[in-house]
C-alpha cells in the first residue's frame, strides 16, 4: 500500500525532532550515558552536556544559567511554577490572578489551589483574547501572591503584552509567572526586560524531544520544590537528569532562536497564504485570535455550520493533520474555554479548526490543503441541518 | 563539583606523607566522626621547619590540601608557617570546590595545633588562634547516593 | 591521546541504554512523532506505541493495563504516590509508616508532609538493613494511611520481605506503596500476589532511558493528582507523553523481565567472585546489606581506616567509576543515612564502597578491579592516621 500524502500542521500540538537536534542526544543513551551527580571522570561529560544545555536556555531567554531549572515537560513546569510559590508564599498572600484562556496545565492547578484555601481571579479576554490591563491592575490586592499569564495562547495564537504585564507585576511587587511553551522558540523573549519571575517551556514545541521542559525562575524568588528528593538541579528539582532529553532541548532552542525573526517571516508568509486562500474560499468563516499578535505558525478559523471533529476525519482522510476547539473531538460536553472566552457562541466554537504550521509546511502544502478544504467544508455544511436553516432564511 | 589539576596532582602524588620519628611539633586536628583526621609532624630547627610530614583520613581536597599545606611550610619559619592561611593553600591550589573549602581549614588548623606544641613543648605560651573558640566550620549539605 | 580502560560498576546509579531499546525509540522523535492526544490516523501510531508500553509494564508487575501510569521517573513516582495518597485520604488518618532507609525521593517528601500536618514513623532496620515486622504491625494505628517501604535498597542492595509487608499492610487495611526502583527488572515482581497498591519505577535502572519511569495504582486506590492539566493518563498525569522514552521504558521492562533468574545467575556469579576476591585480598572489610537477600549486581563493603571520595578518585585514575556513602563526596557532614541506619559508626560508613554490577561486565572486569583495588586501599591506608594508631595498637 502506498503511504498518503502526509501534511502534518498540528505543530502547536507538537513538533517532530530536528535531526540535529537527535543527533546532538544520540550519544548520551549509550554512550555517554553516566549520572551527572557521580564524580568519576566518565559521568563529567554528563554534567557539562547538561550545564552546556542550560547554558543554552538561559541565552535563549536572557536569563542566568542558574536561573534555569530543568523538567519533565511543560505542565510540570507550569504545575512547580503556580503550586510552589503559592505554597512558598502562603503567609504572604492567597491570592492568584491569572486568565480565562490559560492551558489546563495552569487552570486545573488553579482550581487544585482553589481547594486548598488560596482564592483565584481569572481575567477576562477580549474578542482578540488579549487580557484587559485595566482589569488586571484593578485584580491585585495586598493578598495577590502571584498573577500567571500565558505568553501566547495554544489554540488562537493571540500573544500577549507581556512586558506591561510584566511592568504592572513588578512596580505592585506581585511574582509573575508566564507559560510560554507556545511562545519559547517562536517569539523573542526577554525574561529581564520583561519582568518576568517565572517561566514555563516545553522541548517539544520547538523541534526538541518530548518529555523534557524547563523552568525559568528568577533569583530570589520563593518557591517550594514540587519533586522531592535528591539534590539534583541545585537541590530544586529532584530526580536522576533526563541527559539526552536535556540535550536535545538546548540544542533545538540554541537552533530555534538562533534567527527568530528570519524564520518567522518565512513562516508568516507561508500561514498567510494559507488564512487568506481560506478566507477567499470558504465564506462564512471567521479568523479567531488577534489579527497581528499572534504566533507566526498560527491559524485558527471557524466555519460555521459545522463541526470541527467530523472537519479533522475528513482532513485526515487527505492527509491533512490539524486539530480543533470542538467538544466532540474531546468527547467533552463544552467546547474550547479559549473560544468561549473570546465570546464565541457554543456552534461557532464547534466548528474552529486550528492549522498550526511549521519548519517543513512548503507552499505545495498550503496549496494542497486550499484545494481540499473548501469541498470539506462544503460537504459537512450540505449535510448540516443549520446550513440548511440559514440557507432558507436567506431566501 | 570538580578538582583543579592542581589539586588532582597533589591527591595523586601527595608530598611529605609519612610520621616524623621524634617530631618536634605534632598536630592532629578532625575527628573520624566527621571523615577527616589530618596529623602534622614538624621537625624544626633554629625556629625553622627543615621537615614536615602528614597523615590524613579524609577526601581527596583533604589529601591535596595536606600535601600542598606542607609544600609551603617546609624551610619556612615557625611565625611565617603560623601565618599561612587556608585560603593560601586553597589559591596554591587553583582553588577548591565551594563544598571543600574546610579540608583546606583542616591544613591550617593541624599546623596551628603542631606549632603550639611545639611550643608548650619548649615551654612558651601558645599562640592564641580563630580556632580556639569553636570547631572548623563544616558545610550542612545532605548526602547523596544515587 | 588514548581512551582510558572503564570498568563501569556503578549501575545503580544509572545505567547505559541497551542498543535494542535505543533502536525501539529512534522511530518516534523524527518520524511517528505525533501527539498521541491527537485523533488523525498519524498519531494513532503513538497511542498504540504507548499503550503497547503500558502493556508491557503491566505484563512484568502482573498488574491490570490500566492500573499503569507514566511519569517523568522515579522520583516523580515516589513524590506522586505519597503525596496524592496522603492528600487524598486526609479525612481518614494523617498517619504515614515508612523506613530510615528510603530513598531521598521518599524521604524528602515524608519530611515535607510533616511540616503539612501529617506524622510520620521512620521503622528502624536491622544490622542487615531488613524492616521489623513487628515493629511495623505495632506502628500502624487508626490513623494510618500508607505504608511506604522500598523493595529494594539503592545502597547496600538489601533486599525487604514485601509480600509478607503486603499482607499485614492489606490485612491491617492500609495503602501499601513500595519504591521498586531499584528492583524493577532485577528481582521477580508479583503485585496482585504481593498485595501491593502502588509500585514506582524508573526506566534508566534497567537499561532504558533517563527521565521516564512509571506508578502502578491498583485499581480503586484513591490518590490526588501531582501534575495537573491536560487529560493523559487517563486524566491522572497531565503533559504531553514522552512518546519515546515510554516505548523505551516497555522494551526495557520487556528484554530486563523475560528471564530474571537466569540473568540473575550470571549476574550473581560475577558479583560473588569480586565480592570474595574483595574478602580475601582486603583485610579489615566489612560487607554491608543483606548476606543473601540483596540485589543480585550489589556490592557494598566499607574499608576501615580511609575515607569513600577519596577511594573513588583513585579507582577513577584507574578508569573504575562507582560510588560512596562518604559524606565527603557529597560536601555534607554527615555519611549515608543507610549505612548509619545499619548502626555503622560514622568512620566505618566513610570509607564504604559501592560497586554495582550490569550486563556487559566481565570476569576480567572483575579481575581487573581486584588487581587494582587493594593497592589503593593500602595506599590510602598507608597515609592514613587512623590506621596508623590501629598499628600501633596492635604491637
Ligand atoms: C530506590 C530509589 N528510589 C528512587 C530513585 C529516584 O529515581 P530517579 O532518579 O529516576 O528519579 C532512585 C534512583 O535514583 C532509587 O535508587
Ligand atoms: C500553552 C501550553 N502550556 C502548557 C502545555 C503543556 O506542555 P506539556 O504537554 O509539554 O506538558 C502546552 C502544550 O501541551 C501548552 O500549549
Ligand atoms: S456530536 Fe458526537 S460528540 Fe459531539
Ligand atoms: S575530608 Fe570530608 S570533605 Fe574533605
Amino acid at each position: 500500500m502506498e503511504e498518503k500524502r502526509l501534511v502534518y500542521m498540528d505543530h502547536a500540538a507538537t513538533t517532530y525532532v530536528k535531526p540535529e537536534v537527535l543527533e546532538a542526544m544520540l550519544p548520551y543513551f549509550t554512550e555517554n550515558f553516566g549520572n551527572p551527580s557521580s564524580i568519576y571522570t566518565f559521568a563529567r561529560k554528563s554534567k557539562r552536556a547538561i550545564e552546556d544545555a542550560r547554558d543554552k536556555v538561559a541565552k535563549a531567554l536572557n536569563a542566568n544559567t542558574d536561573e534555569i531549572f530543568f523538567t519533565g515537560g511543560g505542565s510540570e513546569a507550569d504545575n512547580w511554577a503556580i503550586k510552589g510559590v503559592a505554597l512558598a508564599n502562603r503567609e504572604k498572600g492567597n491570592h492568584i490572578i491569572t486568565t480565562k484562556i490559560e492551558h489546563h496545565a495552569v487552570l486545573h492547578t488553579c482550581e487544585y489551589l482553589e481547594k486548598r484555601g488560596f482564592e483565584v481571579t481569572y481575567l477576562d479576554v477580549d474578542e482578540n483574547g488579549v487580557v484587559d490591563l485595566e482589569q488586571l491592575k484593578n485584580a491585585i490586592t495586598d493578598k495577590t501572591i502571584l498573577i500567571s499569564i500565558m505568553f501566547a495562547n495554544n489554540e488562537i495564537g493571540t500573544i500577549q503584552p507581556i512586558a506591561e504585564i510584566g511592568k504592572i507585576a513588578r512596580e505592585r511587587g506581585v511574582l509573575f509567572h508566564t507559560d510560554a511553551v507556545q511562545a519559547v522558540g517562536h517569539i523573542k523573549i526577554d525574561v529581564k526586560e520583561m519582568n518576568i519571575d517565572l517561566l514555563s517551556l516545553a522541548a517539544h514545541k520547538f523541534y526538541g524531544p518530548k518529555g523534557v521542559g524547563a523552568l525559568y525562575i528568577r533569583k530570589g524568588v520563593k518557591i517550594d520544590n514540587l519533586i522531592h528528593g535528591g539534590g539534583q538541579e541545585r537541590r530544586r528539582r529532584a530526580g536522576t537528569e533526563n541527559l539526552p532529553g536535556i540535550v536535545g532541548l538546548g540544542k533545538a532552542i540554541e537552533l530555534a532562536t538562533q534567527d527568530i525573526e528570519g524564520h518567522n517571516a518565512k513562516l508568516i508568509t507561508l500561514r498567510d497564504r494559507l488564512l487568506n486562500g481560506i478566507m477567499d474560499k470558504i465564506p462564512h468563516t471567521k479568523l479567531n485570535g488577534h489579527p497581528v499578535h499572534r504566533l507566526p505558525g498560527n491559524i485558527n478559523v471557524s466555519f460555521r455550520f459545522i463541526e470541527g471533529e467530523s472537519l479533522l476525519l475528513l482532513l485526515d482522510q487527505f492527509g491533512i493533520a490539524a486539530s480543533t476547539g470542538s467538544a466532540c473531538s474531546s468527547g467533552s460536553l463544552d467546547p474550547s474555554h479559549v473560544l468561549l472566552a473570546i465570546g464565541l457562541p457554543h456552534e461557532i466554537a464547534h466548528g474552529s479548526l486550528r492549522l498550526s504550521l511549521g519548519d517543513k509546511n512548503t507552499e505545495e502544502d498550503v496549496d494542497y490543503v486550499l484545494s481540499v478544504l473548501p469541498n470539506i467544508v462544503q460537504r459537512l455544511r450540505d449535510m448540516s441541518p443549520l446550513y440548511e436553516d440559514f440557507l432558507k432564511g436567506e431566501k | 563539583m570538580e578538582y583543579s589539576e592542581k589539586v588532582q596532582q597533589h591527591f595523586l602524588n601527595p608530598r611529605n606523607v609519612g610520621e616524623i620519628p621524634n617530631a618536634d611539633g605534632i598536630g592532629e586536628v578532625g575527628n573520624p566522626q566527621c571523615g577527616d583526621i589530618m596529623k602534622i609532624y614538624l621537625k624544626i630547627d633554629n625556629d625553622v621547619i627543615t621537615d614536615v610530614k602528614f597523615k590524613t583520613f579524609g577526601c581527596g581536597a583533604a589529601i591535596a590540601s595536606s600535601s600542598m599545606a606542607t609544600e609551603l611550610i617546609k624551610g619556612k619559619t615557625v611565625e611565617e608557617a603560623w601565618h599561612l592561611t587556608n585560603k593560601a593553600v586553597a589559591e596554591a591550589l587553583d582553588g577548591l570546590p565551594a563544598v571543600k573549602m574546610h579540608c583546606s581549614v583542616l591544613a591550617e588548623e593541624a599546623i596551628h595545633k603542631a606549632i603550639n606544641d611545639y611550643r608548650v613543648k619548649k615551654g612558651l605560651e601558645p599562640w592564641e588562634d580563630k580556632f580556639s573558640q569553636g570547631g572548623h566550620d563544616h558545610h550542612h549539605h545532605e548526602h547523596e547516593i544515587e
